[in-house]
């Protein structure tokens, strides 16, 4: 499944783009989450990392439709 | 009133749309730019928003606020993009009729603004720059 | 800035008065004349300040915050005289680098104020008025 | 000794004038509360009555002066 990921953050300079493409091949955010560490080892040294799909956090056991807006959610700072 | 803006902030517009008829009183949290952090001389910032998630963020925060306490008014607004040492990032106004309910509202609402709204803020030095948090 | 003024309190020039370089907050209370009291419709209040004595009072108050916390500035303005609902009776701003301590010292000194500093509300509803709190 | 009180609120409506001329017979501030409290029983049944002497609270030992300023302080309700 083609997935396109927002990025924000540190996470954009990390995956390097504002939005990426990745062929996901499971279909949780756990999956998707496996994938991003494996493929962009510098996601893991984060004090965090959030999943967001369409505007709302979710959680590891969450299903992804290709249709999905999906963005990740390094540690936050606004304020 | 829950506003992202590339704009410089207006206080005074933002404690307008907090403030009612019914209230007795208004507390106001003003977020502004250090000149330093950690020691080290801070040249500018830059404030990154998913802004359609953080509005809803916000919207969020307000609700759980107005289950906890009386609110007769709030306004949020948050600047995005370049700000200098000085400049407003943040501007959080809750009214109540009672006094401690406003302070203790408007404090809960820029706690939890701190820790769920997705806004990213990378701070420049004068020999790097760095994303505020990001790492332990 | 220590200030009791018959003419409209001007928010944004208290808290311009409390804002410092090195503040990173600022913590803003504004106490307003509510519509009503226990029920009742307040058509106007009248303050009154024993007006030297005050403004002493006030002092102490914020030389007691300041040994406290690490305020880099503070405001506190209080109208006198003939007052509508909905209009500022009271300004308290105060600024610290950190956030916590701005609401933290920004509720001391209202909460002082109310106990200590020697100014008098006089309530004017339909049908009589009172010296608010003279009696039990 | 003479000395002259500053009324404010509720204080003033009770004594009967901004400023009201006393003669009092002790010396200390509980002596001017005792003469006060019995020439008007009004202040009696206030929540409060401090007195202050030169522009500070003054308990009820500290000795006064025929030129000091004394005011009463009813209970206060700023803010």
């Amino acid at each position: 499944m083609n997935v396109k990921i927002k990025t924000f953050g540190i996470s954009r300079d990390i995956l390097g783009g504002r939005e990426v493409a990745i062929d996901l091949s499971g279909t949780s955010v756990g999956d998707l989450r496996k994938q991003l560490n494996s493929q962009f080892p510098e996601l893991i040294k984060l004090n965090s990392l959030f999943i967001a799909v369409n505007l709302e956090y979710a959680s590891d056991e969450v299903l992804i439709q290709e249709k999905d807006e999906i963005a990740l959610i390094p540690p936050v700072s606004g304020g | 009133m829950i506003a992202l803006t590339h704009k410089p902030i207006e206080v005074q517009k933002v404690i307008q749309a907090a403030t009612a008829d019914a209230a007795g009183a208004v507390t106001t949290f003003i977020g502004t730019v250090r000149n330093q952090t950690a020691g080290k001389n801070v040249v500018r910032l830059e404030y990154e928003a998913y802004e359609p998630m953080a509005v809803s963020e916000i919207q969020k925060i307000i609700a759980q606020a107005r289950e906890r306490w009386a609110l007769t008014g709030w306004a949020v607004e948050h600047r995005t993009g370049v700000l200098l040492p000085g400049e407003i990032a943040v501007v959080v106004s809750v009214s109540t009729p009672h006094r401690k309910d406003s302070f203790t509202a408007c404090q809960y609402v820029i706690d939890q603004l701190k820790e769920t709204v997705p806004i990213w803020k990378r701070e420049f030095f004068d020999d790097g720059d760095q994303w505020v948090s990001a790492h332990p």
